[in-house]
Protein backbone atom coordinates (compact mmCIF):
# COMPACT_ATOMS: atom_id res chain seq x y z
CA UNK A 1 0.00 0.00 0.00
CA UNK A 2 1.22 3.46 -0.88
CA UNK A 3 1.86 5.80 2.18
CA UNK A 4 3.88 8.27 0.79
CA UNK A 5 1.81 11.43 2.95
CA UNK A 6 3.57 10.33 5.60
CA UNK A 7 6.49 12.32 4.47
CA UNK A 8 6.52 15.22 7.17
CA UNK A 9 4.92 18.40 5.78
CA UNK A 10 8.61 19.52 6.69
CA UNK A 11 9.98 23.30 6.19
CA UNK A 12 10.86 22.69 2.84
CA UNK A 13 11.82 26.29 0.88
CA UNK A 14 10.19 26.24 -2.16
CA UNK A 15 11.13 27.70 -5.61
CA UNK A 16 9.11 30.68 -4.85
CA UNK A 17 10.31 31.28 -1.23
CA UNK A 18 13.94 31.07 -2.47
CA UNK A 19 13.64 33.79 -4.75
CA UNK A 20 11.64 35.74 -2.69
CA UNK A 21 14.06 35.51 -0.08
CA UNK A 22 16.93 36.43 -2.00
CA UNK A 23 15.26 39.69 -3.50
CA UNK A 24 14.18 40.58 -0.27
CA UNK A 25 17.92 39.92 1.15
CA UNK A 26 18.85 42.77 -1.30
CA UNK A 27 16.14 45.17 0.17
CA UNK A 28 14.91 45.00 -3.33
CA UNK A 29 11.31 44.98 -4.99
CA UNK A 30 10.13 42.84 -7.32
CA UNK A 31 9.99 43.60 -10.99
CA UNK A 32 12.52 42.20 -13.81
CA UNK A 33 15.50 44.35 -12.67
CA UNK A 34 15.80 42.34 -9.45
CA UNK A 35 15.04 39.03 -10.87
CA UNK A 36 17.92 39.20 -13.04
CA UNK A 37 20.19 40.58 -10.14
CA UNK A 38 19.18 37.18 -7.80
CA UNK A 39 19.16 34.48 -10.69
CA UNK A 40 23.17 33.44 -10.52
CA UNK A 41 22.85 33.30 -6.76
CA UNK A 42 19.17 31.30 -7.34
CA UNK A 43 20.92 28.50 -9.33
CA UNK A 44 23.55 28.58 -7.01
CA UNK A 45 21.23 27.71 -4.70
CA UNK A 46 19.34 25.04 -6.67
CA UNK A 47 22.52 23.30 -7.40
CA UNK A 48 23.32 22.91 -4.08
CA UNK A 49 19.83 21.50 -3.35
CA UNK A 50 20.52 17.85 -3.32
CA UNK A 51 17.34 15.31 -2.59
CA UNK A 52 14.32 16.76 -3.68
CA UNK A 53 11.33 15.06 -4.99
CA UNK A 54 11.08 14.21 -8.50
CA UNK A 55 8.07 17.18 -8.83
CA UNK A 56 9.32 19.78 -7.26
CA UNK A 57 12.65 19.69 -8.69
CA UNK A 58 10.91 20.82 -11.67
CA UNK A 59 9.57 23.56 -10.28
CA UNK A 60 12.66 24.50 -9.43
CA UNK A 61 14.32 24.31 -12.58
CA UNK A 62 11.29 25.92 -14.43
CA UNK A 63 11.75 29.08 -12.63
CA UNK A 64 15.18 28.88 -13.11
CA UNK A 65 14.77 28.82 -16.95
CA UNK A 66 12.50 31.73 -16.74
CA UNK A 67 15.39 33.68 -14.62
CA UNK A 68 17.77 32.94 -17.44
CA UNK A 69 15.53 34.28 -19.81
CA UNK A 70 15.25 37.23 -17.74
CA UNK A 71 18.70 37.45 -17.10
CA UNK A 72 19.69 37.21 -20.87
CA UNK A 73 17.01 39.65 -21.71
CA UNK A 74 19.14 42.32 -19.50
CA UNK A 75 22.31 41.67 -21.03
CA UNK A 76 21.40 42.04 -24.37
CA UNK A 77 18.31 44.02 -24.48
CA UNK A 78 17.92 43.38 -27.89
CA UNK A 79 17.07 39.50 -27.74
CA UNK A 80 14.08 38.77 -29.47
CA UNK A 81 11.88 36.44 -26.79
CA UNK A 82 8.98 34.47 -28.32
CA UNK A 83 5.31 35.15 -27.27
CA UNK A 84 5.64 32.02 -24.60
CA UNK A 85 9.05 33.25 -23.50
CA UNK A 86 7.54 36.61 -22.68
CA UNK A 87 4.37 35.31 -20.75
CA UNK A 88 5.87 32.82 -18.87
CA UNK A 89 8.27 36.08 -17.88
CA UNK A 90 5.40 38.05 -17.06
CA UNK A 91 3.78 35.39 -14.96
CA UNK A 92 6.80 34.61 -12.81
CA UNK A 93 6.72 38.12 -12.03
CA UNK A 94 2.92 38.12 -11.33
CA UNK A 95 3.12 35.22 -9.32
CA UNK A 96 6.18 35.77 -6.75
CA UNK A 97 4.07 38.99 -6.11
CA UNK A 98 0.95 36.96 -5.37
CA UNK A 99 3.16 35.11 -3.00
CA UNK A 100 4.68 37.95 -1.74
CA UNK A 101 1.22 39.08 -0.38
CA UNK A 102 0.10 35.85 0.85
CA UNK A 103 3.57 35.75 3.44
CA UNK A 104 2.96 39.16 4.54
CA UNK A 105 -1.13 38.21 5.22
CA UNK A 106 0.88 35.13 6.73
CA UNK A 107 1.90 37.18 9.93
CA UNK A 108 -1.78 38.01 10.73
CA UNK A 109 -2.57 34.35 11.14
CA UNK A 110 0.99 33.84 12.73
CA UNK A 111 0.07 36.64 15.34
CA UNK A 112 -3.27 35.44 16.41
CA UNK A 113 -3.27 31.68 16.55
CA UNK A 114 -4.17 30.51 19.60
CA UNK A 115 -3.84 33.60 21.53
CA UNK A 116 -6.93 34.21 22.23
CA UNK A 117 -9.30 31.33 22.25
CA UNK A 118 -12.53 31.07 21.52
CA UNK A 119 -14.03 27.73 23.03
CA UNK A 120 -16.63 25.43 22.87
CA UNK A 121 -18.53 23.56 25.66
CA UNK A 122 -16.56 20.69 26.76
CA UNK A 123 -18.17 17.37 26.47
CA UNK A 124 -20.14 16.73 29.64
CA UNK A 125 -19.70 14.32 31.71
CA UNK A 126 -23.27 15.17 33.24
CA UNK A 127 -25.05 13.74 30.03
CA UNK A 128 -26.11 10.14 30.81
CA UNK A 129 -25.47 7.70 27.97
CA UNK A 130 -28.42 6.43 26.66
CA UNK A 131 -27.48 3.19 23.97
CA UNK A 132 -29.48 4.97 20.47
CA UNK A 133 -28.43 2.82 17.05
CA UNK A 134 -28.68 4.17 14.40
CA UNK A 135 -30.84 2.57 11.54
CA UNK A 136 -28.09 2.67 8.86
CA UNK A 137 -25.39 1.19 11.83
CA UNK A 138 -25.21 -2.85 9.94
CA UNK A 139 -22.50 -5.71 9.44
CA UNK A 140 -22.55 -4.36 5.99
CA UNK A 141 -22.66 -0.78 5.81
CA UNK A 142 -19.60 -0.60 8.10
CA UNK A 143 -18.14 -3.06 6.23
CA UNK A 144 -19.19 -0.82 2.93
CA UNK A 145 -17.96 2.07 5.47
CA UNK A 146 -14.50 0.35 5.80
CA UNK A 147 -13.98 -0.13 2.24
CA UNK A 148 -14.40 3.87 1.50
CA UNK A 149 -11.99 5.21 3.95
CA UNK A 150 -9.35 2.43 2.60
CA UNK A 151 -10.28 3.49 -0.85
CA UNK A 152 -9.86 7.19 0.10
CA UNK A 153 -6.64 7.39 1.16
CA UNK A 154 -4.18 9.33 -0.83
CA UNK A 155 -2.75 7.62 -3.22
CA UNK A 156 0.95 8.61 -4.13
CA UNK A 157 0.70 11.95 -6.65
CA UNK A 158 1.77 11.46 -10.04
CA UNK A 159 3.65 14.28 -11.42
CA UNK A 160 1.41 15.90 -13.90
CA UNK A 161 2.39 15.09 -17.45
CA UNK A 162 2.66 18.64 -18.14
CA UNK A 163 5.85 19.50 -16.12
CA UNK A 164 7.68 16.54 -17.56
CA UNK A 165 6.63 17.54 -20.64
CA UNK A 166 7.41 20.89 -19.91
CA UNK A 167 10.59 20.06 -18.29
CA UNK A 168 12.02 17.86 -20.96
CA UNK A 169 11.34 20.68 -23.76
CA UNK A 170 12.84 23.24 -21.41
CA UNK A 171 16.48 21.05 -22.59
CA UNK A 172 16.01 22.35 -26.09
CA UNK A 173 15.03 25.71 -24.96
CA UNK A 174 17.77 26.43 -23.13
CA UNK A 175 20.27 25.05 -25.90
CA UNK A 176 18.30 27.36 -27.97
CA UNK A 177 18.57 30.38 -25.74
CA UNK A 178 22.25 29.73 -25.00
CA UNK A 179 22.78 29.63 -28.81
CA UNK A 180 20.74 33.03 -29.12
CA UNK A 181 22.81 34.74 -26.55
CA UNK A 182 26.16 33.82 -28.30
CA UNK A 183 24.99 34.41 -31.77
CA UNK A 184 23.48 38.00 -30.10
CA UNK A 185 26.74 38.74 -28.19
CA UNK A 186 29.05 38.13 -31.39
CA UNK A 187 26.52 40.00 -33.37
CA UNK A 188 26.88 42.88 -30.92
CA UNK A 189 30.30 42.85 -29.87
CA UNK A 190 31.61 45.60 -31.76
CA UNK A 191 28.88 47.84 -29.89
CA UNK A 192 30.54 46.39 -26.47
CA UNK A 193 33.32 49.59 -26.62
CA UNK A 194 34.60 51.96 -24.01
CA UNK A 195 35.97 50.98 -20.55
CA UNK A 196 33.36 48.85 -18.86
CA UNK A 197 33.97 46.62 -22.36
CA UNK A 198 36.09 43.74 -20.61
CA UNK A 199 33.42 43.81 -17.62
CA UNK A 200 30.30 43.46 -19.42
CA UNK A 201 32.51 40.27 -21.91
CA UNK A 202 32.94 39.07 -18.22
CA UNK A 203 29.43 39.21 -17.67
CA UNK A 204 28.29 37.30 -20.47
CA UNK A 205 30.80 34.82 -20.84
CA UNK A 206 29.81 34.11 -16.99
CA UNK A 207 26.31 33.89 -17.99
CA UNK A 208 26.83 31.52 -20.76
CA UNK A 209 28.66 28.93 -18.44
CA UNK A 210 25.44 29.22 -15.82
CA UNK A 211 23.17 28.53 -18.73
CA UNK A 212 25.38 25.03 -18.89
CA UNK A 213 24.70 24.58 -15.53
CA UNK A 214 20.72 24.93 -15.47
CA UNK A 215 20.94 22.89 -18.83
CA UNK A 216 22.50 19.93 -16.28
CA UNK A 217 20.13 20.57 -14.22
CA UNK A 218 17.46 19.67 -16.10
CA UNK A 219 18.98 17.00 -17.33
CA UNK A 220 19.25 15.26 -14.70
CA UNK A 221 15.67 15.87 -13.79
CA UNK A 222 14.65 14.45 -17.36
CA UNK A 223 16.79 11.07 -16.35
CA UNK A 224 15.15 11.03 -12.56
CA UNK A 225 12.09 10.52 -14.64
CA UNK A 226 13.04 7.74 -17.00
CA UNK A 227 14.10 5.59 -14.25
CA UNK A 228 10.96 6.54 -12.18
CA UNK A 229 7.82 5.01 -12.57
CA UNK A 230 5.79 7.73 -13.07
CA UNK A 231 1.76 7.18 -13.57
CA UNK A 232 1.02 9.61 -15.74
CA UNK A 233 -2.17 11.16 -15.20
CA UNK A 234 -4.22 13.64 -17.00
CA UNK A 235 -3.63 16.96 -16.32
CA UNK A 236 -5.48 18.55 -13.55
CA UNK A 237 -6.59 22.09 -14.47
CA UNK A 238 -4.83 25.07 -13.07
CA UNK A 239 -1.48 23.28 -13.01
CA UNK A 240 1.06 25.66 -12.54
CA UNK A 241 3.19 27.24 -15.46
CA UNK A 242 5.94 29.35 -15.71
CA UNK B 1 -14.23 41.81 31.36
CA UNK B 2 -16.98 42.35 33.97
CA UNK B 3 -16.75 39.26 36.45
CA UNK B 4 -20.11 38.30 35.84
CA UNK B 5 -19.11 37.77 31.96
CA UNK B 6 -16.38 35.85 32.82
CA UNK B 7 -18.47 33.58 35.21
CA UNK B 8 -20.69 32.59 32.52
CA UNK B 9 -17.66 32.15 30.31
CA UNK B 10 -16.29 29.69 32.78
CA UNK B 11 -20.16 27.99 33.59
CA UNK B 12 -20.26 27.65 29.47
CA UNK B 13 -17.14 25.69 28.97
CA UNK B 14 -17.32 23.76 31.87
CA UNK B 15 -21.14 22.02 31.25
CA UNK B 16 -21.54 20.90 34.88
CA UNK B 17 -22.23 22.21 37.47
CA UNK B 18 -19.26 24.06 39.81
CA UNK B 19 -19.24 24.83 43.77
CA UNK B 20 -19.22 28.34 44.34
CA UNK B 21 -16.06 27.67 45.98
CA UNK B 22 -14.35 25.94 42.94
CA UNK B 23 -15.73 29.26 41.24
CA UNK B 24 -14.12 31.94 43.09
CA UNK B 25 -11.04 30.09 42.95
CA UNK B 26 -10.73 29.68 39.36
CA UNK B 27 -11.43 33.43 38.83
CA UNK B 28 -9.27 34.85 41.65
CA UNK B 29 -12.52 36.73 44.03
CA UNK B 30 -13.71 36.05 46.55
CA UNK B 31 -16.78 33.81 47.52
CA UNK B 32 -18.79 36.83 48.10
CA UNK B 33 -17.86 38.76 45.12
CA UNK B 34 -18.64 35.57 43.02
CA UNK B 35 -22.02 35.34 44.91
CA UNK B 36 -22.45 38.90 44.09
CA UNK B 37 -21.66 38.53 40.26
CA UNK B 38 -23.87 35.61 39.65
CA UNK B 39 -26.84 37.38 41.07
CA UNK B 40 -25.65 40.11 38.14
CA UNK B 41 -25.59 37.12 35.82
CA UNK B 42 -28.70 35.61 36.88
CA UNK B 43 -30.45 39.30 36.34
CA UNK B 44 -29.30 39.53 32.79
CA UNK B 45 -30.34 35.98 32.07
CA UNK B 46 -33.92 36.39 32.62
CA UNK B 47 -36.02 36.02 29.58
CA UNK B 48 -32.59 34.17 27.79
CA UNK B 49 -32.52 30.59 26.08
CA UNK B 50 -29.88 29.84 28.75
CA UNK B 51 -30.47 30.56 32.60
CA UNK B 52 -28.26 30.03 35.82
CA UNK B 53 -29.32 27.31 38.13
CA UNK B 54 -27.90 26.35 41.91
CA UNK B 55 -28.32 23.60 43.64
CA UNK B 56 -27.06 22.81 46.78
CA UNK B 57 -24.45 25.67 46.14
CA UNK B 58 -23.31 23.88 42.47
CA UNK B 59 -24.20 26.62 40.26
CA UNK B 60 -24.43 25.59 36.21
CA UNK B 61 -25.74 26.99 32.86
CA UNK B 62 -28.79 24.94 31.63
CA UNK B 63 -31.32 25.86 28.85
CA UNK B 64 -34.38 27.53 29.93
CA UNK B 65 -36.90 25.50 31.61
CA UNK B 66 -39.72 27.04 28.49
CA UNK B 67 -37.62 25.53 26.44
CA UNK B 68 -37.68 21.88 27.74
CA UNK B 69 -40.26 20.89 24.82
CA UNK B 70 -37.91 21.81 22.28
CA UNK B 71 -34.44 20.53 24.12
CA UNK B 72 -36.54 16.97 24.14
CA UNK B 73 -37.04 16.98 20.94
CA UNK B 74 -33.77 17.56 20.21
CA UNK B 75 -32.69 14.61 22.26
CA UNK B 76 -35.13 12.45 20.22
CA UNK B 77 -34.09 13.70 17.01
CA UNK B 78 -30.49 13.08 18.04
CA UNK B 79 -31.10 9.57 19.00
CA UNK B 80 -32.54 8.52 15.77
CA UNK B 81 -30.78 10.13 13.66
CA UNK B 82 -28.78 8.29 10.96
CA UNK B 83 -24.85 8.07 11.11
CA UNK B 84 -24.80 9.14 7.24
CA UNK B 85 -21.36 8.49 5.39
CA UNK B 86 -18.80 10.31 7.76
CA UNK B 87 -20.62 8.98 10.90
CA UNK B 88 -20.50 5.12 9.57
CA UNK B 89 -16.74 5.56 8.26
CA UNK B 90 -15.68 6.54 11.80
CA UNK B 91 -17.94 3.98 13.26
CA UNK B 92 -16.27 1.43 10.52
CA UNK B 93 -12.83 2.77 11.77
CA UNK B 94 -13.52 1.76 15.55
CA UNK B 95 -14.74 -1.69 14.81
CA UNK B 96 -12.90 -2.91 12.68
CA UNK B 97 -9.50 -1.68 14.20
CA UNK B 98 -10.56 -0.75 18.38
CA UNK B 99 -9.25 -0.03 20.26
CA UNK B 100 -7.81 2.74 18.42
CA UNK B 101 -6.94 6.57 19.47
CA UNK B 102 -8.89 9.66 18.36
CA UNK B 103 -5.47 10.72 16.84
CA UNK B 104 -5.43 7.61 14.74
CA UNK B 105 -8.74 7.93 13.29
CA UNK B 106 -8.29 11.06 12.43
CA UNK B 107 -4.93 10.31 10.60
CA UNK B 108 -6.59 7.41 8.70
CA UNK B 109 -9.47 9.93 7.50
CA UNK B 110 -7.68 12.60 7.00
CA UNK B 111 -9.57 15.05 8.50
CA UNK B 112 -10.72 15.61 12.36
CA UNK B 113 -12.89 13.53 14.28
CA UNK B 114 -13.86 15.34 17.48
CA UNK B 115 -17.26 15.94 16.75
CA UNK B 116 -18.02 12.39 15.49
CA UNK B 117 -16.83 10.47 17.81
CA UNK B 118 -18.22 12.27 20.68
CA UNK B 119 -21.20 12.12 19.25
CA UNK B 120 -21.34 8.09 18.61
CA UNK B 121 -20.29 8.03 22.45
CA UNK B 122 -23.46 9.86 23.80
CA UNK B 123 -25.26 7.42 21.57
CA UNK B 124 -23.43 4.61 22.98
CA UNK B 125 -21.90 3.18 20.25
CA UNK B 126 -18.44 3.37 21.14
CA UNK B 127 -16.65 3.38 24.31
CA UNK B 128 -13.18 5.34 25.63
CA UNK B 129 -11.09 3.28 27.60
CA UNK B 130 -7.72 4.05 29.04
CA UNK B 131 -4.89 3.75 27.01
CA UNK B 132 -2.56 1.00 28.09
CA UNK B 133 0.65 2.43 26.43
CA UNK B 134 -0.20 6.24 27.53
CA UNK B 135 -2.27 6.88 30.75
CA UNK B 136 -2.99 11.02 29.74
CA UNK B 137 -4.79 9.43 26.70
CA UNK B 138 -8.00 7.27 25.58
CA UNK B 139 -8.49 4.62 23.23
CA UNK B 140 -12.13 4.15 21.54
CA UNK B 141 -13.68 0.62 21.17
CA UNK B 142 -17.23 -0.64 19.81
CA UNK B 143 -19.34 -1.16 22.83
CA UNK B 144 -21.55 -4.38 23.90
CA UNK B 145 -24.30 -2.36 22.58
CA UNK B 146 -23.30 -1.95 19.21
CA UNK B 147 -22.77 -5.82 18.41
CA UNK B 148 -25.57 -6.73 19.73
CA UNK B 149 -27.74 -3.96 17.52
CA UNK B 150 -25.48 -5.29 14.46
CA UNK B 151 -26.37 -8.97 15.09
CA UNK B 152 -23.02 -10.15 16.23
CA UNK B 153 -21.27 -12.07 19.39
CA UNK B 154 -18.35 -11.10 18.49
CA UNK B 155 -15.96 -8.20 16.06
CA UNK B 156 -14.68 -11.05 13.64
CA UNK B 157 -17.63 -11.64 12.62
CA UNK B 158 -18.10 -8.25 10.61
CA UNK B 159 -17.42 -9.19 6.74
CA UNK B 160 -13.65 -9.78 6.43
CA UNK B 161 -12.63 -8.40 9.65
CA UNK B 162 -8.99 -9.70 9.19
CA UNK B 163 -8.11 -8.60 6.58
CA UNK B 164 -9.14 -4.75 7.00
CA UNK B 165 -7.81 -4.74 10.61
CA UNK B 166 -4.61 -5.80 9.25
CA UNK B 167 -4.74 -3.25 6.38
CA UNK B 168 -5.83 -0.45 8.73
CA UNK B 169 -2.84 -1.59 11.24
CA UNK B 170 -0.70 -0.54 8.77
CA UNK B 171 -1.75 2.31 8.06
CA UNK B 172 -2.24 3.47 11.64
CA UNK B 173 1.50 2.82 12.54
CA UNK B 174 3.10 4.95 10.08
CA UNK B 175 0.55 7.81 11.71
CA UNK B 176 3.16 7.54 15.09
CA UNK B 177 5.97 8.32 12.88
CA UNK C 1 -40.32 32.48 24.62
CA UNK C 2 -38.56 35.16 21.79
CA UNK C 3 -37.09 33.17 18.64
CA UNK C 4 -33.60 34.59 19.44
CA UNK C 5 -33.78 33.21 22.96
CA UNK C 6 -35.07 29.58 21.61
CA UNK C 7 -31.95 29.72 19.12
CA UNK C 8 -29.74 30.26 22.23
CA UNK C 9 -30.93 27.59 23.79
CA UNK C 10 -30.66 25.08 21.10
CA UNK C 11 -27.48 26.31 20.22
CA UNK C 12 -26.15 25.95 23.68
CA UNK C 13 -28.18 22.45 23.90
CA UNK C 14 -25.95 21.39 20.84
CA UNK C 15 -22.90 22.02 21.56
CA UNK C 16 -21.46 22.01 18.04
CA UNK C 17 -22.11 24.06 14.57
CA UNK C 18 -25.57 24.23 13.52
CA UNK C 19 -26.37 25.02 9.95
CA UNK C 20 -28.99 28.03 9.28
CA UNK C 21 -30.91 25.64 7.31
CA UNK C 22 -31.18 22.89 10.02
CA UNK C 23 -31.63 25.48 12.86
CA UNK C 24 -34.61 27.15 11.05
CA UNK C 25 -35.75 23.46 10.50
CA UNK C 26 -35.73 22.70 14.15
CA UNK C 27 -37.29 25.93 15.31
CA UNK C 28 -40.09 25.70 12.39
CA UNK C 29 -39.39 28.74 10.93
CA UNK C 30 -38.20 30.47 7.61
CA UNK C 31 -34.54 30.80 7.16
CA UNK C 32 -34.89 34.67 6.69
CA UNK C 33 -36.87 34.83 9.97
CA UNK C 34 -33.99 32.62 11.98
CA UNK C 35 -31.28 34.98 9.95
CA UNK C 36 -33.20 37.95 11.55
CA UNK C 37 -33.09 36.65 15.11
CA UNK C 38 -29.47 35.64 15.01
CA UNK C 39 -28.30 39.30 14.89
CA UNK C 40 -31.05 39.69 18.02
CA UNK C 41 -28.87 37.40 19.47
CA UNK C 42 -25.47 38.69 18.26
CA UNK C 43 -26.22 42.16 19.85
CA UNK C 44 -27.62 40.62 23.05
CA UNK C 45 -24.53 38.96 23.26
CA UNK C 46 -22.09 41.92 22.85
CA UNK C 47 -19.92 42.12 26.07
CA UNK C 48 -21.19 39.09 27.46
CA UNK C 49 -19.33 35.57 28.22
CA UNK C 50 -19.87 33.82 25.61
CA UNK C 51 -20.41 34.89 21.82
CA UNK C 52 -22.40 33.93 18.78
CA UNK C 53 -19.74 32.41 15.75
CA UNK C 54 -20.13 32.01 12.05
CA UNK C 55 -18.53 30.23 9.84
CA UNK C 56 -19.52 28.51 6.32
CA UNK C 57 -23.17 29.40 6.70
CA UNK C 58 -22.78 27.47 10.30
CA UNK C 59 -23.33 28.85 13.39
CA UNK C 60 -22.77 28.00 17.14
CA UNK C 61 -21.68 29.78 20.57
CA UNK C 62 -18.45 29.61 22.09
CA UNK C 63 -17.05 31.79 24.70
CA UNK C 64 -15.55 35.41 24.21
CA UNK C 65 -12.42 35.99 23.12
CA UNK C 66 -11.57 37.77 26.19
CA UNK C 67 -12.38 35.43 28.55
CA UNK C 68 -10.04 33.76 26.57
CA UNK C 69 -7.09 33.45 28.73
CA UNK C 70 -9.29 32.58 32.17
CA UNK C 71 -10.47 29.37 30.06
CA UNK C 72 -7.25 28.59 29.35
CA UNK C 73 -6.41 27.90 32.56
CA UNK C 74 -9.17 25.29 32.76
CA UNK C 75 -8.05 23.30 29.95
CA UNK C 76 -6.55 19.98 30.78
CA UNK C 77 -4.71 18.96 27.49
CA UNK C 78 -1.71 21.11 26.13
CA UNK C 79 -2.54 22.01 21.98
CA UNK C 80 0.04 22.36 19.34
CA UNK C 81 0.07 25.67 18.32
CA UNK C 82 3.12 25.60 16.35
CA UNK C 83 1.93 25.76 12.40
CA UNK C 84 5.19 26.22 10.65
CA UNK C 85 6.22 28.28 7.72
CA UNK C 86 4.38 25.61 5.20
CA UNK C 87 1.17 25.63 7.66
CA UNK C 88 1.08 29.48 8.11
CA UNK C 89 1.48 30.30 4.53
CA UNK C 90 -1.41 27.65 3.42
CA UNK C 91 -3.81 29.51 6.48
CA UNK C 92 -3.39 32.25 5.02
CA UNK C 93 -4.50 31.23 1.41
CA UNK C 94 -7.17 29.18 2.70
CA UNK C 95 -8.34 32.43 5.44
CA UNK C 96 -8.06 35.12 2.60
CA UNK C 97 -8.44 33.24 -0.61
CA UNK C 98 -11.14 29.79 0.16
CA UNK C 99 -12.58 28.04 -0.76
CA UNK C 100 -9.97 27.40 -2.94
CA UNK C 101 -8.36 24.31 -5.03
CA UNK C 102 -5.77 23.03 -4.04
CA UNK C 103 -4.07 23.70 -7.43
CA UNK C 104 -4.25 27.22 -6.60
CA UNK C 105 -2.62 26.45 -3.58
CA UNK C 106 0.27 24.87 -5.22
CA UNK C 107 0.11 27.40 -7.73
CA UNK C 108 0.46 30.26 -5.20
CA UNK C 109 3.36 28.83 -2.94
CA UNK C 110 5.09 27.36 -5.65
CA UNK C 111 5.35 23.64 -4.33
CA UNK C 112 3.30 20.51 -4.20
CA UNK C 113 0.97 21.34 -1.17
CA UNK C 114 -0.70 18.15 -0.60
CA UNK C 115 1.01 16.80 2.43
CA UNK C 116 0.82 20.30 4.28
CA UNK C 117 -3.30 20.54 3.29
CA UNK C 118 -3.84 17.28 4.20
CA UNK C 119 -2.27 18.16 7.87
CA UNK C 120 -4.17 21.27 8.27
CA UNK C 121 -7.45 19.25 8.13
CA UNK C 122 -6.22 16.59 9.90
CA UNK C 123 -5.90 19.14 12.78
CA UNK C 124 -9.77 20.34 12.05
CA UNK C 125 -8.23 23.64 10.46
CA UNK C 126 -9.70 23.79 6.84
CA UNK C 127 -12.29 21.32 5.51
CA UNK C 128 -12.69 20.10 1.67
CA UNK C 129 -16.06 20.68 0.13
CA UNK C 130 -17.39 19.74 -3.21
CA UNK C 131 -16.71 22.52 -5.78
CA UNK C 132 -19.65 23.64 -7.36
CA UNK C 133 -18.23 23.79 -10.62
CA UNK C 134 -16.66 20.77 -11.29
CA UNK C 135 -17.87 17.85 -9.10
CA UNK C 136 -15.02 15.51 -9.28
CA UNK C 137 -13.20 18.32 -7.57
CA UNK C 138 -12.77 19.43 -4.26
CA UNK C 139 -12.28 23.41 -2.62
CA UNK C 140 -10.64 23.86 0.86
CA UNK C 141 -12.05 26.49 3.31
CA UNK C 142 -11.50 27.85 6.94
CA UNK C 143 -13.05 25.81 9.74
CA UNK C 144 -14.87 27.38 12.34
CA UNK C 145 -12.00 26.16 14.62
CA UNK C 146 -10.05 28.31 12.82
CA UNK C 147 -11.62 31.23 13.58
CA UNK C 148 -12.16 29.92 17.36
CA UNK C 149 -8.27 29.52 17.16
CA UNK C 150 -8.01 32.93 15.51
CA UNK C 151 -9.70 34.73 17.83
CA UNK C 152 -12.26 36.08 15.33
CA UNK C 153 -16.29 35.56 15.87
CA UNK C 154 -16.27 35.35 11.66
CA UNK C 155 -13.87 35.63 9.06
CA UNK C 156 -14.65 39.07 8.23
CA UNK C 157 -13.05 40.38 11.16
CA UNK C 158 -9.34 39.06 9.96
CA UNK C 159 -6.89 42.22 9.63
CA UNK C 160 -7.37 43.23 6.08
CA UNK C 161 -10.06 41.13 5.08
CA UNK C 162 -11.88 42.83 2.64
CA UNK C 163 -9.04 44.35 0.44
CA UNK C 164 -6.84 41.50 -0.22
CA UNK C 165 -9.90 39.00 -0.83
CA UNK C 166 -10.98 41.02 -3.82
CA UNK C 167 -7.26 41.91 -4.95
CA UNK C 168 -5.98 38.57 -4.38
CA UNK C 169 -8.99 37.03 -6.55
CA UNK C 170 -8.11 38.80 -9.37
CA UNK C 171 -4.51 37.79 -9.78
CA UNK C 172 -5.32 33.68 -8.98
CA UNK C 173 -7.53 33.82 -11.45
CA UNK C 174 -5.08 33.84 -13.79
CA UNK C 175 -4.27 30.35 -12.86
CA UNK C 176 -7.27 28.94 -14.30
CA UNK C 177 -6.77 29.51 -17.89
Amino acid sequence: MENRFTIKAGEFEGPLELLLDLIEKRKLHISQVSLAQVADEYIIHVQRLGQVPMGDMANFVLVASTLMLIKSLSLLPTLQLTQEEKQSVEDLERRLKLYEKMRELSVHIKERFGKQILYNRQPSKERPIVFAPAKDATAASLHEGIKRVLASLPKREAIPQAIVRKVISLEEVVENLADRVQRAFKLRFSEFAGQYKEERVNVIVSFLGMLELVKQGIINVTQDSHFQDIAMETTKPGVPRY
Amino acid sequence: MELDSRIEAVLFFKSEPVSLKKLAEILAVTEEAASEALLVLENKLAGRGIRLMRANSEIALATAPEAGELVESLVKEDQNRDLGKAGLETLAIVAYQGPIARSQIDYIRGVNSSAIVRNLMVRGLIERVANPDDSRSFLYQPTMDLLQNLGLTKLEQLPEFETFKTRLEAIAETSDE
